[in-house]
């Protein structure tokens, strides 16, 4: 199965209830949806998020962790959404979103592709909170991750 | 070729993108050569395995050949998500 | 952390992306947003679906259901909507949202969720296709899906 | 003691609920008398490993005991999600 896969990396913000309802709309005849949404976290004084990205090697690579996932899972559809720039406390960073006929292959898929865009898409996280800014460490756990694939 | 830096790595060194004429043959062998012009280039690459490298936009790493390059990348672990 | 449970079983359609959103933002904090969507599968002429429950039955048994996943991960709040009734392919069937703050804890609690739901849950589906109506049959690999928890 | 039938099970039976009165000691024993009463019953008991048994709303097996239960519920095995 070819699975279109739709992937945009941008700077403004979007609605993730209108995407997945988007989603749903455009992957008609697949039973099972599943969404990842990342959001702000508010802790720790947290109070704001700057995201840098690598311009032509982002889509890139997320096309391609996409395209894995399409090729090891039966999949009607992929959606990856990905912010940059200023982002607040509780706004979305960025959505996951596959659809497939079985609920695990939807699972999988949606999991895989949250362990690779995370250790493997050039995107670094700065926080600024109540002590300055400071980029955020990537966690051993998450390359860790990628082994269970 | 064109060297890009992300994050912190850009952050010290002070740049996000240059020019540089080189022969390296390696990511490794450029890194030296660039710890060798001044101390900021040094103190943003003074830990390697701290580092990850893209040659024209597709990770790799610090031994890959660098023959026909045009874009060579440093920058942190990523942290998207 | 004892996460608020959100149980609802009705015949009423439901905007999913709303119910996304709203779930969003009464999370507000925790980092990772999982959710499951089944919607009425188009495929083998199939035209639409009843489904039958047990009225009090049911919400206690997704209500242990929550329940039991708020305890094995850490969770923020967990959102179970399940229709019943007659439903038309491309309908949602039902939706199921955990919020986390890490997002290992949100994949597993809405994967785990699904597999019980599906399985100890007391809903019917019937299928209305171009031969007529038929009860869909449990799958052994459903049952069998349990064991992994 | 109530009892209640849920998808094909009612169907056979032709009823979703009616009262019983039993002195059954457990869901298995009160199969057996449901079954001699007409072929209705037999066709939708005949097979029991195809079925499910529910005691007050909670899910249990044909062998727990029924002491004090105000409702017993029969039915396949469940599809949802």
């Amino acid at each position: 199965m070819s699975a279109p896969l739709d992937i945009r990396v941008q700077a403004e913000a979007f609605d993730a209830g209108a995407e997945l309802n988007a989603f749903a709309a455009r992957t008609d005849g697949m039973g099972a949806l599943v969404t990842f949404n990342g959001i702000v976290r508010a802790d720790g004084g947290l109070t704001a998020m700057e995201i840098e990205h690598y311009p032509g090697m982002t889509e890139a690579a997320l096309t391609e962790i996409a395209a894995e996932a399409a090729q090891r899972w039966s999949l009607g559809a992929v959606l990856v959404i990905h912010r940059h720039g200023a982002l607040r406390a509780g706004e979305t960073i960025m959505m996951v979103a596959t659809a497939a006929p079985h609920r695990a292959d939807a699972f999988a898929a949606a999991d895989f592709l949250m362990d690779f865009l995370k250790s493997r898409a050039p995107f670094w996280k700065r926080e600024l909170g109540p002590d300055g800014a400071s980029w955020v460490a990537a966690k051993d756990s998450d390359e860790a991750a990628l082994g269970r694939w | 070729m064109d060297v890009l830096y992300f994050a912190w790595v850009r952050e010290r060194i002070g740049l996000p993108r240059e020019r540089v004429e080189s022969d390296a043959a390696t990511p490794r062998a450029l890194v030296e050569e660039l710890r060798a012009r001044e101390d900021r280039y040094a103190a943003a690459f003074a830990d390697l395995s701290a580092l990850r490298v893209a040659v024209d936009q597709k990770l790799t790493d610090f031994d890959a050949p660098l023959d026909g390059a045009r874009e060579v990348a440093f920058f942190p672990p990523m942290t998207g998500g």
